[in-house]
């Protein structure tokens, strides 16, 4: 048994450690959350030079061509730097959704463009309140063009191109969905950019007016190719989860030590203490069971749905956690714009929707369970 | 037992609701009836013009500071006369806020230790809201640890010159005056070292600066302290015994803000109670039903546990000390609260704002929610607090209480 | 406003706390714990001699016609000591279903023998699995016979007479329940003790074969009237139940005053500090709503089916954490059967079910809140 | 990543599973199966003998105690094959649970600790199960400050003479031989003056009381010593030495019990998979579903953290510190679920024993479980070994550091 990470992986963490230590510093990721930049533009640049936008690409579409567990390192390290960009709608949404249902020119014209850092991707959804269910999504497709409003959608007002999922019908079964391609760029989109928790991730209301756009995968086929995109994406998600939970651990465990308060460290606090002990325990949890959802996403692993649901809830409990209580170590410090806390409690809450919410993934691992327990 | 008024109480309520049917500011009344944690800033008007205008409106009237003498301004109410205001008073006691500390800490702090002259002086525009007081205790370096604070006080002369930075400052910038605590004598342990002064907030020296929040607002400050200069008959209590002025104020911080926090849930019921879910109305959803359950019982047991202490205040009682629990339970509770009425809203609970559902209420009290269980004393402070005042179980262990103030370490590691 | 016990109701409680220090120790109580006794006889007789079983029933019956807010008071002291006797199945149960919907005759044969003492009186409501609800009243009710079997019976095994829910009918409707009085000394019974949670207190099953019963009430009227005292046994639970927190919080904070480990008292570590001050929280909060519930009782307000499930709810959770934290505080000698923690935590755990479960009483504030807010 | 054996490792289980198959005792398999937290023993035989006979079978067959060295009874095998074997003894591992503390804890204290020549006596038998071994280091006043132990020993000749009381000790009543952690010195602090032995449990003055528990049952005892002899040579490392040898046996105490506790999730799920409520089945309902999958997330992030234990070990590397908290997590979550699946059968929850649901399973889960949040260690000691050890953080503040024992005070009030 290896259910670990291999050396040439870690290797590939630390080299994404020590480049987001110098090039995403929490100044940088300052500029983005003051609204001075709507996403690090020289720091996406970087990720391209590095290879890490394209290490899940093959390499005949321009990536690196090495994998996904070679992707989850990369994500744990974005969530640790809390990345100002727009990586993951990008490569775990638009990229994993043409790798599942692109057609041969649909990879070679995107894929490609993102590995390099050219093209910004997205996922279209979303239509307000809700999760994800065909009964929620209202945006008509017809004779190749798309008529709705789609909010959020994540990294909305920087993407080039967005992956849109449509109603192409209305029997009430899933065959109702369709996905498509939009170059955003190609006109027929409004988009306004919504404020959001998180400000270093932006967030947009996209109006679709009889814009052309092109399908993806099969007609019918998107609600399927959709359930994947998002597994797949929970799990990377879970791996920046948990990045940002360690940090937020690490910040507040440093405090606790260099903290004096009644003529000692406040580490020295059981009040102090157990609360860290119990972010440990907290990220630990989350590790273990992103762990397990990356050796299912790696190996296309039937249990991947499952998998992919426990690692989705294990790591937005961790996170929120650890953040929440990583400011409450810090007492009235952690509470000042000054002090980096927030922006792993924005990062937190926000990531805890993105994909929808903790109620409908724990609905959707029972599920899952109940699934596999039948077959 | 019963929820009745007696006649004297119930008489007392008549008048003063009859008068603030006919003076209080109505048309602000929707607007305040719907803040909630993170959101209370009025749209239509300056929410500090407002709130000086009825303060003033109710001191002309003999409604302000009810419990205090007569000769300071007040009404010389009973207590149970300022609950029964209070209630009556509704939303419009929003507008106290930016009175609270000055009402609730800094005046009665005068009034027990100024002298006579500067009481008759200082207390009534206090009174008013014609004059705004704050509270400077708070360092960096302090935090829990009040104590700890290093503002120095040198005496020079008639004088005391003060240097420092205070933190934590509600509403410095819009002050007049304010107490200060500073330390004296850093040679002694650090509790016997302080000395409380009071202040006028435009002394030359005085710098505020705003704090940004991590919700983005500033509703605190800093406050820069450069060779202040304080004459000494501002002074309040002896040289040396400020630790003893100042628990005067913190208790009745942490019962005034106890008395004023959220929880969260009112606001979560109603929101509830028309939400549709994708599968249905979500007040039919059982996961939805349970945690409302368990959150409902909490938030009627701080409404019932703060009525029995009312209940004592009628009867000519001191409350007990059921009071204490509620900051510690509404902090964290409002925080939970909150991160479940996005949970709710699903992907679309990330949008903040105006253009968010209910104009992002709920995502404000996310963001504010943090602050909640710091401000007033942590939720590990008032844990302690419970613990060794209402139970009886021994203090921390005290490494620095013998220790004289400046071999205190400060830094706790290389 | 007068939200407190008034002063002769608190010298009512001294005196049963008196009462009950003296003749109900936890060594007397082990007598019933470790199966010696089915119940204390003794203090069964006492309490009668008090005048505490009849504390709410009127004069002319035989009680001391006080009212329910005395009865609230000794009940906390009841659940303060543990009381090993079948108080609550026949005080707040079967008494209290009498004073609802009993005959003149009905009160006048057994109301007076529960004051005296005389008569053990309990509810037969559930069959099993399953919390209050119609559709789980199998029993039947036919030509004055009732059939079928009742399943936990409290204190079934003692008891005279019984207060038993049966089906008259199969509309799906709540008038398809009526109330039955069976005196279980008369035949057409079988009783069989069954092994529970909390021996302090017997559980029974009793089966009816064709045993004679006369009405309780109307017929078609059993729903609305076990409505009634569910309601009202919910806040005299509660008492008890915030006697019983009460009680283990004290015994926590005695043993960390007086046990030393590592040179200090236990109770100057936060962890123990901190783990009584949640469950001083805990109790406080139970305690107040409990009042309200003890106010909307006494005065037969509108208010008392919300006011009572929220007493219900906080006191049992109130009790099961504090039952339970308390044996923590003792560490390894709060778990062995000499030390008294593990009577609260049975105790508590058998509580937290005597009237259905903790969800099944969080749906049911839900509903009440629902309808006080339509109203 | 994968779960896969290497060639090795494939070889080995392959022996392991065939041996097995022929071997054990298949007629308890699936008693052994159901069996919970509360409720381990058999109903058609004695536990003990049924435990014993398969130890003797493995240890001839060279299946015992696989990571000892062949010479004191072991088969020298690596620590993944110790993880494998233990995978395939599947139900018929928890007949080891008798010989955890003798192989676990006073095995490798002998190991490391007792003369060759004792170690070539007493290890095989205690590898084979033909002597049986205890622990006895807890005392009444000791609780989580084990070296608060008043145990004493005293030098007479070549004997230590030993008076004392010890309590916890799991098995004493059918044990041959136990480790003794003994004072020596009160006149030191704490830690310095105590001593390791190894003792007959035969010796005269030795008796053995068991403790009923809480729950009802026995699993623990307490043992009264009054004027015991131990031989010099039967002592373990030095005089005054103790703590130090004590905190081997500890380590393995920790990390084992942390590898054996349950979660009583797979009970739950499966429970609730099949059970109808009021209204419909238990698993279509929102709140059971919620609760479900917290606790999912929790069992199934304890199973992979072991595995990533296991992962490190297959590579011959020592596994990090994650597995500190099996323990800690798994002791309140039984409680809970246990708590929740008495919930879900109403009323009839409270029946225990054979009438009542699954044959009382969860009511016995619910009585034992304030025990797991105890043993070994309670929550709050996992917690600072956690805080301490894991993430660096300070020790407590200890005041007895540098007090002699017999000057610690021993009562806290009066």
């Amino acid at each position: 048994m290896n259910f670990d990470f291999s050396d040439d992986q870690k290797q590939l963490r630390d080299q994404a450690r020590k480049f987001l230590t110098e090039k995403c510093s929490p100044k940088a990721v300052r500029v983005v959350l003051d609204g001075k930049a709507p996403y690090d533009k020289e720091l996406w640049k970087g990720l391209a030079e590095m290879g890490f936008l394209g290490v899940a690409i093959p390499e005949e579409f321009g990536g690196a061509g090495a994998g996904h567990l070679e992707l989850c390192v990369i994500a744990e390290e974005m969530g640790r730097a809390n990345a100002p960009v727009p990586f993951s709608s990008t490569v775990y949404l638009a990229a994993e959704a043409l790798l599942i249902a692109g057609s041969d020119a649909q990879k070679k014209k995107w894929l490609p463009a993102i590995a390099s850092g050219e093209a910004i991707g997205t996922l279209a959804l979303f239509e307000g309140k809700g999760n994800p269910a065909p009964n929620n999504v209202k945006l008509t497709a017809a004779n190749g063009v798309l008529t709705g409003v789609k909010k959020p959608v994540p990294d909305g007002a920087i993407a080039d191109f967005a992956v849109v999922a449509a109603r192409i019908g209305s029997s009430g079964r899933d065959s109702d969905i369709s996905l498509f391609l939009v170059d955003l760029k190609a006109g027929g989109v409004e988009v306004k950019s919504l404020t959001n928790l998180d400000p270093t991730r932006g967030q947009a209301e996209i109006t679709f007016k009889d814009c052309k756009a092109e399908p993806l995968g099969a007609a019918g086929e998107g609600w399927s190719i959709l359930t994947q995109v998002l597994d797949r994406a929970a799990v990377l998600c879970a791996f920046e989860q948990v990045g940002g939970s360690d940090r937020a651990l690490e910040m507040g465990r440093d405090y606790a030590l260099d903290r004096i308060a009644f003529g000692r460290q406040i580490g020295s606090f059981q009040a102090v203490k157990h609360m860290l002990a119990d972010m440990y325990v907290s990220a630990t949890l989350a590790r273990s069971n992103s762990y397990y959802g990356a050796w299912a996403l790696s190996t296309n692993a039937a249990e991947l749905p499952e998998a992919a649901a426990a690692a989705r809830i294990s790591a937005t409990q961790a996170f929120q956690h650890c953040a929440k209580n990583n400011i409450q170590v810090h007492g009235g410090m952690g509470f000042t714009w000054e002090f980096d806390c927030h922006m792993y409690y924005r990062r937190a809450n926000a990531m805890a929707l993105g994909l929808g919410s903790l109620s409908y993934w724990e609905d959707q691992l029972i599920d899952r369970m109940r699934k596999k327990n039948a077959a | 037992m019963n929820f009745d008024d007696t006649p004297q109480e119930a008489e007392f309520r008549a008048t003063a609701r009859a008068w603030i049917s006919a003076n209080a500011p109505k048309q602000y009344e929707d607007e305040l009836r719907k803040s909630s944690l993170g959101r209370t800033a009025l749209k239509s008007a300056d929410i500090l013009e407002v709130a000086k205008a009825w303060q003033k409106k109710k001191a002309d009237a003999g409604w302000a500071c009810l419990h205090w003498p007569k000769e300071y301004g007040g009404r010389g109410s009973s207590p149970i006369e300022r609950v029964i205001w209070q209630q009556e008073e509704g939303p419009f006691g929003q507008l106290s806020r930016m009175f609270i500390i000055g009402h609730g800490m800094c005046g009665p702090t005068m009034m027990a230790f100024a002298r006579e002259e500067h009481k008759r002086t200082y207390l009534p525009p206090l009174a008013s809201g014609e004059k705004v007081w704050c509270q400077l205790f708070s360092e960096p370096a302090g935090g829990s640890d009040v104590a700890g604070l290093r503002t120095r006080a040198e005496k020079d002369g008639d004088d005391w010159v003060i240097n420092g930075q205070k933190i934590w400052t509600s509403g410095a910038h819009y002050s007049d005056y304010g107490i200060l605590l500073t330390r004296t004598d850093p040679t002694v342990p650090k509790h016997k070292g302080l000395t409380m002064f009071f202040l006028d907030m435009k002394s030359p020296g005085v710098e505020v600066r705003p704090i940004k929040q991590a919700s983005g607002a500033s509703d605190f400050n800093e406050v820069y302290f450069t060779n202040v200069r304080i004459p000494d008959h501002q002074r309040l209590g002896e040289v040396g015994d400020g630790w003893n002025v100042s628990l005067t104020t913190l208790m009745n911080e942490r019962s005034a803000i106890g008395a004023a926090v959220s929880t969260g849930f009112p606001e979560l019921f109603e929101y509830c109670s028309s939400l549709m879910l994708d599968d249905g109305p979500a007040i039919e959803d059982r996961a939805v039903r349970s945690k409302l359950a368990n959150w409902a019982v909490k938030a009627s047991g701080l409404k019932y546990t703060s009525m029995r202490a009312i209940s004592a205040l009628s009867k000519g009682e001191r409350p007990g000390p059921e009071n204490s629990i509620g900051k510690l339970v509404a902090g964290s509770m409002i925080q939970d609260v909150a991160t479940y009425a996005l949970d709710l809203q699903g992907a679309s609970g990330v949008i903040s704002g105006e253009d968010a559902e209910l104009a992002g209420r709920f995502q404000a009290m996310l963001l504010r929610a943090p602050g909640t269980r710091v401000e007033g004393g942590t939720d590990e402070i008032m844990r302690n607090i419970i613990a060794e005042r209402v139970l009886g179980l021994p203090g921390d262990i005290r490494v620095d209480k013998d220790v004289p103030f400046n071999k205190i370490p400060t830094k706790g590691r290389g």
